[in-house]
């Protein structure tokens, strides 16, 4: 019953997070210059009558509240608005660059924890040790690469010397798993190197002040063995800032995997982003932000739950 | 127990604090906390009274809300006759500077950016008494008396002390605005015993110098015998005994004190350890507290007339007041 | 009731309060105080590359801005005579550019320290030590920060505000400004918790006096140590923008011969013009980094806490 | 000659010499520095000392649970006649758990937050004696009643959080005692509890003591919780036992000046008020560079020069069994001599326990 409400709340805590976000994105492209008749019809274009025209067209001589709560309401049955300069729907837009973004991303996370968990136990159950050192020192290199320049290294390296993958560019899985793979191989890497990195350094730190937790040592006072004592005892209570951070990453690698898809040239939700910026297409721009918050509250709220599950003094704090 | 009432309180000029009917609640998530309700106590200048039970009793809380940091919810906290609960602001700042604080964890009360003379030095800078020349001898006086060089500690920072010495350099703190109440909140429960005995010591030598007056919080029951003059004893936010520490500790009168003496371990190995008249169970929630007397749940002697009423306080001795329907008179512990 | 006091609080940082009676954990000292060697070679670096950046001016470098078409036109490698780090493929001299983009890091770290902790840090430290609505609204904001792609706000700010420096630092200071208030937020909470602000008030010392004088110097040094992690992130960030062509072409910066030197590398398969910017971003991230590594430990700031 | 580790019948733990190293980048810290005791089937053993005593690392490096690069442990500890120094973590496994277990101090740490209390018993009894799911169960069931926690079927699916602390004790003595230990540890079981659970925690720690026919060892700074209820005490000072006696003789033949000092330092419940307290001036020594000679002597009463150039040996007193090590002891003629000459000079430390001892306050005890 706590649980539940609790939920709730929280739930409607996240809904208003994002009324709040697009509101911001709504009032900061209609406030920031550069007006989206001048990017349809050309600067020069002086025709006062069309120009009204195509304002009216778009709604945008309307009062700013009344286009904002115009705009909500078709954002709630789904309509997100036609691209100014594309006349694409942007719903469509969207769906069109997601699948190489969510791809990314999910590959992403996956191969980063699966390669940080063993890592970080390795690390701290040894903690000073060589291999320790090693790995902290690697994870502490790899965060310290930009991303774009560690792209730039592996795409002169292994798209470039060795012809190993493409340089660029993105093959979808319906047209074959294998080269799809080879086609995102060098953007993951980039990701996964500065991900893998993070997320062993935090758990890590974390699994090594939990080791020196009491119950540690009376888990080894009862004999147990040292592998089911790491992954009974100690991973648990060691992941809840990890569990968080890996949430927040996922808001970052939406937004923050713009430059490798630009870079990479993906056709992903980044690309799409930058262009629609550079565009002024206000209405697409809109649409992303408000896709990448949309999914970075709902990630989050489940990371939440993830979080109760997990750690049961929570549970009795929330209800 | 757990009574309320007034009959301890003494009527005589030279009571220097007062507190009537004090309360102090709070809200949390899993509801209203009632950590104090209703207690009353006085100090004499020059007394030193003990406030002694187990966590969760209320007694740091009752200390803290004596020095408004946080204000009770309600109640009187009479300091010289003025009622702190009725002043603020700058006034209230002022007022205050007579009563200090010393704190159980003696790391967690220094600021460890700052010096030790600084540390020492900083209450006279808040009211600006004197030149800084007079504040440093003043600082120097005061380190002394509490057994620190001055010229070598002052330079130094907290964490460069052990915990007794950092002990010794918070009372110096609390002593250098001439306070005339010093609330000591657990002082040396962080402490070894032989450090513990320095302390006490200390805390002794202090209140014949400058003539302060004591309120000494503690779970310790010997060491809070060792040093007061009139001990009471708290549980679950209410007073169940007043009294002189000797009447109180040879004959105690409220079942839970005489639980509470029973438990202690005697250091004697003569004395066979007895688990009679132990107390069973555990502490009731503050947030939902017994009806009628509050430690009707664990006592050995409760009756129906517990749970309907809650007992007041009154006098079963001179100078020794219960708050129990059914107090044992004339017995003695064991 | 001591347990009970303590307002419940989400913050899962808060470290235990040194206790001096226990002799059961005998920990390994760490060698705080001493940098390191690797903290030593950082400290050179950033002392170098800051010096080089600053006087740039008058040390002894070409143009950066001046092509020499003595040197065969496309990228001749770095030791040619005249040229240490080579010429790229405009005929720039890179060591010039590499010294004078140095300067754009520079303004950007020194700008994003300043407002980010000057305004984070102010705010994160009355929310922190206030608490109530204040708080409140502070994380509410900082939620919402959260949820908003701080990378594409930060390129539609200088998309629509023009690509100059200022408009650069500041979009990336204000980027910055919810974390500074997060770190601040958090380490005043842990030490406004402590009995020494308790003591301060019994001595009758003002709210303002107890944040100037009590918690201020003891949040300002984790905050800066929390600082050098973000100057890092914020010069990654500069060259991002620059690195997708967003920043002012008349900028030299790291991140522009990133992106300048992708031409030569797929064309040509040369890697030096576009591989020299990329390691001494790299270097001067990984030296920021370490640096801060030795200071958070030192100040026992945590990872966790970002 | 007699001395503590000279070989009795039944002796389950016999520790000889034995030495607990750190090595830190200060120096190498000599936290247990040649210790000696035998422990026999059933007693109980009082480890009394400060902070910093060594007491603590001297149970836990006996059992072997300190491990680390920069531990050393040297010397004999044998337990059922199975040396445990240089044991490998395998074997000491085999012996943990099943052979000798240990109570921590505070329970809220020592239970895993995460995992419901009846996981945390039963882990043990399936990993060593193989037991099914339901066997185990069942088996927990039956220890936390045995441990007095009431309803344990509702407790058993409780995170440690959800029960009080005294209760949250009661959990780590059912899990210490899960498999059927012979030797107990009790590392200051009951300093996190409030006094009247701490009484409820010790009868429950003897009870079960008999019950079983268990050895423990019950480490403590308390004088009074080991003074009801062992069989021989040793008081730790500075990494070493200063004095080892069975519990009546310790008491009423105090030899070591500093076992004196501490039992004059606690305030006594039958002193009136304002009893003056001995305290010990000064601080224990430090443990990368003790001194050469008594490491109590910077502090003693009773200090003579000999005391400073001249480590005194564990030795026996006219009662068997009771070891001080002391150039100077208490209660002797030695002893008076010294005192009375610093008393004369003025040491205050003697002074003031010259006066304590003219003037017994409030009896003796």
């Amino acid at each position: 019953m706590g649980i539940l409400k609790g939920a709730v709340t929280r739930l409607l805590k996240l809904l208003a997070v994002v009324l709040v976000v697009s509101f911001l994105t709504f009032s900061l492209t209609k406030l920031l210059p550069g007006d989206p008749v001048v990017v349809l019809l050309g600067p020069q274009y002086s025709n006062v009558e069309v120009r009204e025209a195509v304002q009216e067209d778009l709604g945008l001589n309307k009062p700013f509240l009344t286009q904002y709560v115009q705009y909500l309401g078709n954002v709630a049955q789904g309509d997100l608005g036609r691209s100014y300069t594309s006349k694409f729907e942007t719903t469509e837009l969207l769906k069109q660059k997601l699948p190489a973004t969510i791809e990314l991303m999910l590959l992403a996370q996956l191969v980063s924890l699966t390669l940080a968990i063993p890592l970080a136990l390795f690390s701290a159950f040894r903690s000073n040790s060589r291999t320790d050192k090693a790995i902290t020192t690697a994870s502490f290199g790899l965060i310290s690469i930009p991303g774009y320049a560690f792209a730039v290294f592996l795409v002169w390296l292994f798209a470039l010397r060795f012809n190993w993958f493409p340089a660029i560019g993105y093959q979808p899985i319906s047209e074959g798993i294998v080269g799809n793979l080879r086609s995102i191989a060098l953007p993951l890497t980039v990701l996964v190197a500065g991900l893998t990195a993070v997320y062993t350094r935090l758990l890590r730190s974390d699994l090594i002040s939990t080791l020196q937790e009491d119950f540690i040592l009376m888990a080894r006072s009862k004999g147990l063995p040292t592998r089911y004592i790491l992954a009974r005892h100690a991973l648990r209570p060691s992941s809840f800032s990890l569990i968080t951070v890996f949430g927040i990453q996922f808001g970052t690698l939406i937004g923050g995997a713009v430059i490798i898809e630009q870079f990479f040239v993906l056709p992903g939700i980044g690309s799409l982003a930058i262009e629609s910026i550079l565009k002024r297409d206000y209405l697409v721009v809109q649409g992303v932000v408000l896709l990448i918050a949309i999914s970075f509250v709902l990630i989050n709220f489940l990371i939440d739950i993830l979080y109760t599950i997990l750690d049961p003094r929570v549970r009795r704090a929330g209800a | 127990m757990a009574g309320t009432g007034t009959a301890h309180l003494r009527d005589s000029d030279d009571v220097l604090m007062r507190i009537e009917d004090l309360t102090v609640e709070f809200p949390t998530s899993a509801g209203l906390v009632h950590a104090v309700s209703g207690i009353s106590l006085d100090v004499r200048r020059g007394e030193t009274l003990g406030l002694v039970g187990e966590s969760g009793c209320g007694k740091s809380t009752t200390g803290r809300a004596i020095m408004q940091l946080p204000a009770p919810t309600s109640g009187r906290v009479l300091f010289e006759g003025i009622d702190l609960a009725n002043i603020e602001g700058k006034h209230l700042r002022e007022v205050r500077t007579q009563l200090q604080f010393i704190f159980q964890d003696p790391i967690s009360s220094l600021n460890p950016r700052r010096k030790v003379k600084d540390i020492v030095a900083e209450p006279l800078r808040i009211w600006k008494r004197g030149t800084e020349k007079e504040r440093q001898g003043r600082v120097t006086e005061v380190l002394d008396a509490v057994g620190l060089d001055p010229e070598v500690a002052g330079e130094k920072r907290p964490h460069q002390f052990s915990g007794g010495q950092c002990q010794r350099i918070s009372i110096a703190r609390s002593l250098v605005l001439e306070p005339k109440l010093l609330i000591c909140d657990e002082p040396v429960s962080a402490l070894d015993v032989s450090v513990q005995a320095q302390i006490l010591n200390l805390l002794e030598d202090m209140k014949a110098r400058y003539g302060i007056t004591l309120i000494f919080i503690a779970h310790d029951l010997a060491v809070v015998k060792n040093i007061s003059d009139r001990v009471a004893v708290m549980y679950l936010g209410k007073i169940c005994e007043v009294g002189s520490p000797d009447a109180l500790y040879s004959a105690p009168a409220h079942p839970y004190t005489a639980a509470l003496l029973r438990s202690i371990p005697v250091p004697d190995p003569t004395v066979v350890p007895s688990s009679s008249g132990l107390l069973l169970g555990d502490l009731p929630s503050p947030i939902d507290p017994p009806a009628g007397c509050r430690f009707r749940t664990r006592c050995p002697a409760a009756q129906e007339r517990c749970s309907l009423e809650e007992p007041q306080i009154r006098a079963v001795a001179e100078d020794h007041f219960v708050a129990c329907h059914f107090p044992s008179i004339g017995t003695t512990a064991a | 009731m001591t347990d009970l006091v303590s307002p419940p609080d989400g913050i899962a940082t808060n470290p235990p309060p040194a206790s001096p009676a226990s002799d059961k954990k005998i920990k390994t000292a760490k060698k705080t105080g001493a940098l390191g060697i690797g903290g030593w070679i950082a400290s050179i670096w950033l002392i170098t590359l800051t010096a080089a950046a600053v006087f740039a001016p008058w040390l002894p470098l070409d143009d950066p801005a001046k092509t020499d078409f003595s040197v065969p036109k496309n990228n001749s490698s770095p030791f040619t005579a005249g040229h240490l780090l080579g010429t790229d493929n405009n005929g720039y001299d890179i060591l010039a550019r590499i010294v004078w983009g140095g300067r754009v890091s520079l303004v950007v770290a020194a700008g994003v320290l300043i407002i980010g902790m000057l305004v984070g840090g102010t705010i994160g430290l009355l929310a922190g030590f206030f608490r109530g609505k204040s708080e409140t609204l502070l994380m509410a904001s900082v939620d919402v920060f959260l949820a908003f792609p701080a990378l594409i706000l930060l390129i539609a700010i200088v998309a629509f505000l023009g690509a100059d420096l200022l408009n650069v630092v500041l979009g990336i200071s204000l980027v910055s400004i919810p974390a500074f208030a997060r770190i601040s937020r958090a380490t005043t909470l842990t030490y406004a918790q402590r009995e020494f602000v308790l003591a301060a008030r019994a001595a009758g010392a003002s709210q303002k006096r107890i944040l100037v004088r009590e918690i201020l110097p003891n949040v300002i040094l984790p905050l800066l140590a929390f600082g050098l992690l973000v100057v890092g992130i914020a010069i990654v960030a500069e060259g991002s923008l620059a690195f997708l062509g967003l920043t002012s072409t008349e900028t030299i910066s790291w991140g522009g011969m990133i992106n300048g030197g992708k031409k030569p590398l797929q064309q040509d398969n040369i890697a030096h013009t576009a591989m020299i910017p990329a390691v001494t971003m790299f270097l001067t991230v990984l030296a920021v980094n370490v640096l801060g590594d030795r200071f958070r430990a030192a100040f026992d700031v945590k990872d966790s806490m970002l | 000659m007699l001395t503590a580790d000279t070989v009795h019948d039944g002796a389950l733990l016999q520790v000889h010499d034995f030495r607990s190293y750190f090595d830190t980048p200060a120096g190498i810290v000599k936290a247990v520095d040649g210790v000696s005791f035998t422990l026999d089937r059933g007693d109980t053993l009082g480890i009394v000392g400060e902070s910093g005593s060594g007491k603590t690392v001297l149970a836990r490096s006996v059992m072997g649970l300190l491990t680390g690069k920069n531990v050393m442990r040297s010397g004999s500890a044998r337990y059922n006649g199975i040396e445990l120094v240089g044991a490998s973590e395998k074997e000491l496994r085999d012996l943990w758990g099943t052979e000798m277990a240990m109570v921590f101090q505070d329970p809220m740490t020592s239970l895993n937050p995460v995992l419901k209390t009846g996981r945390q018993i039963t882990e043990g009894l399936r990993y060593h004696l193989q037991l099914s799911k339901s066997e185990a169960r069942a088996q927990a069931l039956q220890l936390l009643d045995s441990v007095g926690i009431p309803d344990p079927k509702r407790r058993i699916s409780q995170y440690p959080h959800e029960l009080s602390g005294g209760m949250r004790q009661r959990v780590t003595i059912a899990i210490a005692l899960a498999c059927g230990p012979k030797l107990l540890l009790a590392d200051e079981p009951t300093t996190a509890l409030d006094v009247t659970v701490q009484a409820q925690i010790l009868d429950l720690l003897h009870q079960q003591q008999v019950e079983r026919h268990m050895a423990m060892v019950l480490v403590t700074h308390d004088l009074g919780v080991v003074a009801g209820r062992t069989n021989h005490i040793a008081v730790m000072y500075a990494g070493q036992i200063v004095e080892y006696a069975p519990t009546t003789d310790l008491f009423a033949n105090v030899r070591m000046p500093y076992t004196q000092a501490l039992l004059h330092s606690i305030p006594k419940l039958a002193q009136p008020s304002h009893t003056r307290l001995q305290a010990i001036a000064g601080r224990p020594p430090d443990l990368i560079n003790p001194p050469s000679g008594c490491r109590f002597a910077p502090r003693c009463p009773y200090v003579q020069p000999k005391c400073n150039s001249e480590m005194p040996p564990l030795q026996e007193s006219e009662t068997p069994g009771h070891l001080y090590r002391c150039w100077f002891p208490v209660g002797t003629e030695a002893g008076r001599e010294a005192l009375a000459h610093n008393t004369a000079a003025g040491m205050p430390a003697a002074v003031s326990i010259t006066q304590i001892l003219a003037d017994p306050p409030g009896g003796t005890h």
